[in-house]
């Protein structure tokens, strides 16, 4: 099934999120296999972009722990990193540098090797072609978040964890985006994803779950 | 718009450790070296700053080259001090970071890559020109010499001290004075004795007490403060 | 009534706009390079054969035919470039911001001359490279001067804006030359001033008069060589930019 | 959701020239009075750098207060430098440069009262602290009262001029050293005539005329200054 | 007509955009009157923020003018900005400050007073009554923009200019800020804004204006 050499499975056991003073959510278990699409959806303030932070390990949960293929995140470190993919609030681009220049930076951090020729055309296919030179502090909000984005076009990991991945991005923009995530889950990936559009997929396992109290 | 690429069609080779911390250097040089100014800023913030004593103070040749090995190595710790803010802020303000933490790679070894990238662009610059300021306050040319190698050694100390204080108060407003006040306690030893080999050859003695001590704290350093750094990141992200 | 006025009263503006200054520049250009090799040479001639030989200093005394010219213009071409830069405000003028940052370059190198002239005398009359006295410390502060202007515009990618922020900070930098120049002054009231005893023989004083003005006059046709053959590479430069943007 | 709010049942007032400025001000230093470390920060530098320059040249206390005027004007000045980035870079981060930039006041005064703000955060403790560590360096009273007074003018002139280095370096990265190199040189009078009245009182001689040539630069500062730094903030909006 | 004591026209005369060396619009003019809403459309990159800032008078047009009531707003400077309400893809809050401290600082720039009960009644409407007392770094990113858009209900100025005013927003914020901005045009307001949802609004005046090529 799809191009991921192995199958992978991530769980949540009986996850309690705080933050400050203040509960988020609570007992919260889920087990994503190959090509599920996880959902978050909640109004504003109600723990979508903690939920994230959590299963990719960048803040500890209160309760309860997250597991890769049934080892807990925390004692695989770096391992569970070679797997994971996330795209947060903040796109994670260098100012000073070109759009070529920051994924080659990106793509390093996860050890996957840049390839100047894929990296072009595949910014020329998210509509960069004009702006591949200039440093990315010229582009537009839309345009840096297609940076950002990018990397999804580029790696080959099996888990993507994104936040509001639609944020600034006009609607042809969108439509190549919801396009990629479905291929790239029907070749077998694992999407976690949060948006306050309205979105339906078409993939083999569309899960949705609410946040709000 | 455009077809969808699919991953299946590209060619993905994986990277080594090594080649993975190389382009950690090579690209925080090539950021500070594409805005050229961050790099001849710390360079020019040194030689005005160290020019402006003999200002405050009338022109006294006597009274200069006495001040001269403090007021030099003072102000090299000042100006190391001054581009730390820059280690590791711009990468927690635009995500980097987040990206950094969840490389394949420990994360101990990407915070070295990140120290020794400042170091070069900060620490070793100074090294070059401070004995050519050391001549305007009539050092002599072996204390000059000394002065060179202390701070060759000391630089890099203070680099790899200095990345705790960045790493610790990352995300803080008002940084640059935070960190100087973390940072400043901890630079004292690199001060007295990097000045200390200086003076010693000013007075006619051997630096080598001083240059071995300094030595002894260098390495300390290099064991101990990626290590730190490294957990004050991950404290940072939380 | 006013835009009236600007049309035909003030017919300069015409050569503010860089296409008709582009050809100008390139027919002065040559002229300026060949008066002024010919009268540097000529100057040098004059220091260095001509005039007789310091019965105090030796010929150690003859670096003053670079040193003195150069510390002149280096003061020059910071006011200069000044008014430049305040020009391009006033009229948003891009040639004007040009001009300024085209100048720069010139100043600080005739600031380094003179540092390093002086410097190279400064052993044999002193005894010391350096003293802090005020011609010298406020020299080099005129060069730090000129160091935060590279820097600033080194720093900002939007060429718009490094021009405008360069120049408020050119502006204010004039303000400051003369402060910086009489507090120093003042500062060091104790200390002896670098005045050597030259003028007691007037003859020899009239040969050295002339070798300095010559001098003077070969770097000053060398500035404007010089600042017109950088305007016009920016011209050129931000030109095929501009076309690269039209085409796509 | 709840029902929607009209303006028309509001009641809205108009503030006069005098109360927005006070507001400006007072959330300035509210902001910096929450964080407590920025106040304290400033302070602590200053005491830590100039403790330092003993360290740097063993404890001769003859050498030490001749260096003392120098070394504490500089000191002062170095730590009033590192807090300037502070003064509009959180304000463009996060957009409120340009609310403040579409104030129906005019942008000149609301310069002046963010550079007051400053100067009551970074300059003004300097110069009741400052007294404290002359003792240290052995300066006699009527040399520690000259300090005081020329650091009250020229600390206000320092925030001033400063005032124009950090709008014209907004929104660049590497800001702090940049910042550095553009306001030292514009520095020098201040330090030159703060230093020489203290240096003039160690002589023996009347610091009357440094401290009016003092004034002289702090009234064109106050002229000036924030006209320029209005200019450059418009600039780096653009 | 509504809350406004007068009539005002906002004009835009053969504005001219150019960012770095690239041209983004030409020869662009249009009258807005009271009780119009003008919906800037256009893909990522195309100079919406651009347009906005021009109007605003934060960036000079390449050349052409916008006047305020026929008058050029060059001159008119903070005259003009006693008209304006300008919310841009930043939001403009100090991290540090509590919602309220921040609209109490926000309202005093444009010179309005600030009306504590008014505020608070304001913000619990808006969903924040929890976080009224705690400073706004430990709001959710919604809740953020939620604290910045707060001045719309907190001030009288009849042009609003809006550069994305839904992003970061759920549905529940979306619905009630379209009706805020209706209720607003409806009294005679006047308002320029970008959004890459699609929205229709009910208002006197409903204009589009695309800034594709
Ligand atoms: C690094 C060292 C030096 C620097 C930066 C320097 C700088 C200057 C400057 C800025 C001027 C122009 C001042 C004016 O016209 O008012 C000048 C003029 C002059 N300098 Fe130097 N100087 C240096 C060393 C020396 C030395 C060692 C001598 C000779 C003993 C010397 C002799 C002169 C003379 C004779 C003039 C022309 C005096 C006059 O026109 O009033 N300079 N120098
Ligand atoms: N600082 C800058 N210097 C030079 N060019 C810039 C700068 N900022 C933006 N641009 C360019 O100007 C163009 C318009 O930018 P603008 O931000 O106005 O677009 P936008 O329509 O708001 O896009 P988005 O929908 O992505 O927010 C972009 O193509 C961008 O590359
Ligand atoms: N640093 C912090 N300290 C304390 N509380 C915080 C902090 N950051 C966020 N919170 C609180 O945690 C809650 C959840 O925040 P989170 O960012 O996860 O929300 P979200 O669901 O992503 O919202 P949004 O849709 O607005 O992005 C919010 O109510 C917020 O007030
Ligand atoms: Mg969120
Ligand atoms: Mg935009």
């Amino acid at each position: 099934m799809g191009f991921l050499a192995s199958n992978h499975v991530l769980t949540a056991d009986n996850l309690v999120g705080v933050r400050g003073e203040r509960l988020l959510f609570e007992k919260l278990s889920f087990e994503l296999t190959n090509g599920t699409v996880l959902y978050l959806q909640g109004a504003n303030g109600t723990g979508k972009t903690t939920l994230l932070h959590t299963i990719c390990g960048l803040s500890k949960p209160y309760k309860g722990s997250v597991s890769w293929d049934s080892e807990n995140i925390d004692g695989l470190a770096e391992e569970y990193y070679r797997h994971v993919l996330y795209i947060g609030h903040l796109p994670g681009i260098k100012e000073d540098l070109t759009a070529l220049e920051n994924l080659q930076f990106s793509l390093a951090l996860t050890g996957t090797q840049f390839n100047f020729s894929q990296a072009t055309k595949v910014l020329e296919t998210l509509g960069l072609a004009k702006g591949l030179n200039l440093p990315t502090r010229m582009l537009s909000q839309g345009q840096k978040r297609r940076v950002a984005l990018a990397r999804l076009w580029l790696q080959n990991l099996p888990l993507w964890v994104l936040d509001e991945p639609f944020t600034a991005l006009d609607a042809g923009a969108t439509n190549m985006l919801k396009q990629k995530i479905e291929a790239f889950a029907n070749t077998g990936g694992i999407v976690v994803m949060t948006t306050h559009q309205e979105v339906m997929m078409n993939v083999p396992r569309f899960e949705q779950l609410r946040l709000d109290a | 718009m455009a077809e969808t690429i699919l991953v299946k069609e590209l060619d993905i080779k994986q990277l080594g450790t090594f080649s993975v911390l190389y382009r950690i250097l090579a690209r925080d040089i090539k950021v500070a070296l594409r805005r050229q100014s961050d790099v001849t800023a710390v360079f020019f913030f040194f030689i005005i700053a160290a020019s402006s004593f003999p200002l405050g103070s009338g022109a006294d040749p006597k009274l200069l080259s006495a001040m001269a090995p403090s007021v030099l190595w003072v102000t090299a710790l000042l100006s190391c001090m001054l581009s730390l803010s820059r280690m590791y802020a711009s990468d927690h303000a635009d995500g980097t970071l987040e990206q950094i933490m969840m490389s394949n790679q420990p994360t101990v070894l990407i915070v070295l890559m990140k120290i020794l990238a400042h170091w070069v662009l900060s620490g070793l610059p100074l090294v070059f020109v401070a004995p050519l300021i050391g001549i305007q306050f009539n050092l002599s040319s072996a204390e000059l010499q000394i002065l060179a190698v202390s701070l060759l050694m000391g630089t890099l100390a203070l680099s790899l001290i200095g990345s705790i204080g960045a790493a610790l108060t990352l995300g803080i407003r008002g940084t640059g004075v935070l960190i100087a006040i973390l940072v400043l306690p901890l630079y004292i030893p690199v001060l007295v004795f990097g000045a200390g080999a200086v003076n010693a050859v000013s007075i006619g003695m051997s630096p080598n007490g001083a240059l071995s001590l300094l030595g002894a704290v260098l390495a300390m350093a290099i064991v101990f403060a990626p290590l730190a750094s490294a957990a004050a990141l991950k404290i940072a992200l939380e | 009534m006013k835009n009236m006025e600007m049309k035909s009263g003030f017919n300069w503006l015409k050569y503010a706009s860089p296409k008709t200054f582009y050809p100008l520049a390139g027919k002065i250009i040559p002229w300026c390079v060949v008066s002024a090799a010919v009268l540097i040479l000529y100057g040098l001639y004059v220091g260095l054969f001509v005039a007789p030989t310091d019965f105090q200093q030796g010929e150690g005394y003859r670096i003053i035919f670079v040193h003195v010219p150069a510390a002149w213009f280096s003061m020059f071409l910071y006011l200069l470039m000044a008014l430049y830069a305040g020009l391009g405000l006033v009229l948003n003028a891009r040639l004007s911001y040009m001009m300024a940052s085209a100048i720069a370059p010139t100043g600080a190198m005739f600031t380094l001359v003179a540092l390093v002239t002086g410097s190279l005398w400064g052993k044999p009359m002193w005894g010391a490279w350096w003293v802090w006295d005020a011609r010298l410390t406020s020299e080099l502060i005129l060069l730090f001067l000129y160091i935060g202007y590279f820097s600033l515009q080194a720093a900002i990618d939007d060429k718009n804006r490094a021009d405008k922020a360069s120049a408020v900070l050119a502006l204010v930098g004039a303000i400051n030359v003369p402060i910086i120049y009489f507090s120093v002054k003042w500062w060091n009231t104790l200390h002896q001033g670098a005045s050597v005893s030259l003028m007691n023989a007037p003859a020899m004083a009239a040969v050295m008069l002339k070798g300095m003005l010559v001098m003077a006059i070969g770097f000053w046709l060398y500035s404007i060589a010089v600042i017109l053959i950088r305007v016009r590479c920016e011209i050129l430069e931000r030109d095929s930019k501009a076309a690269m943007f039209r085409q796509d």
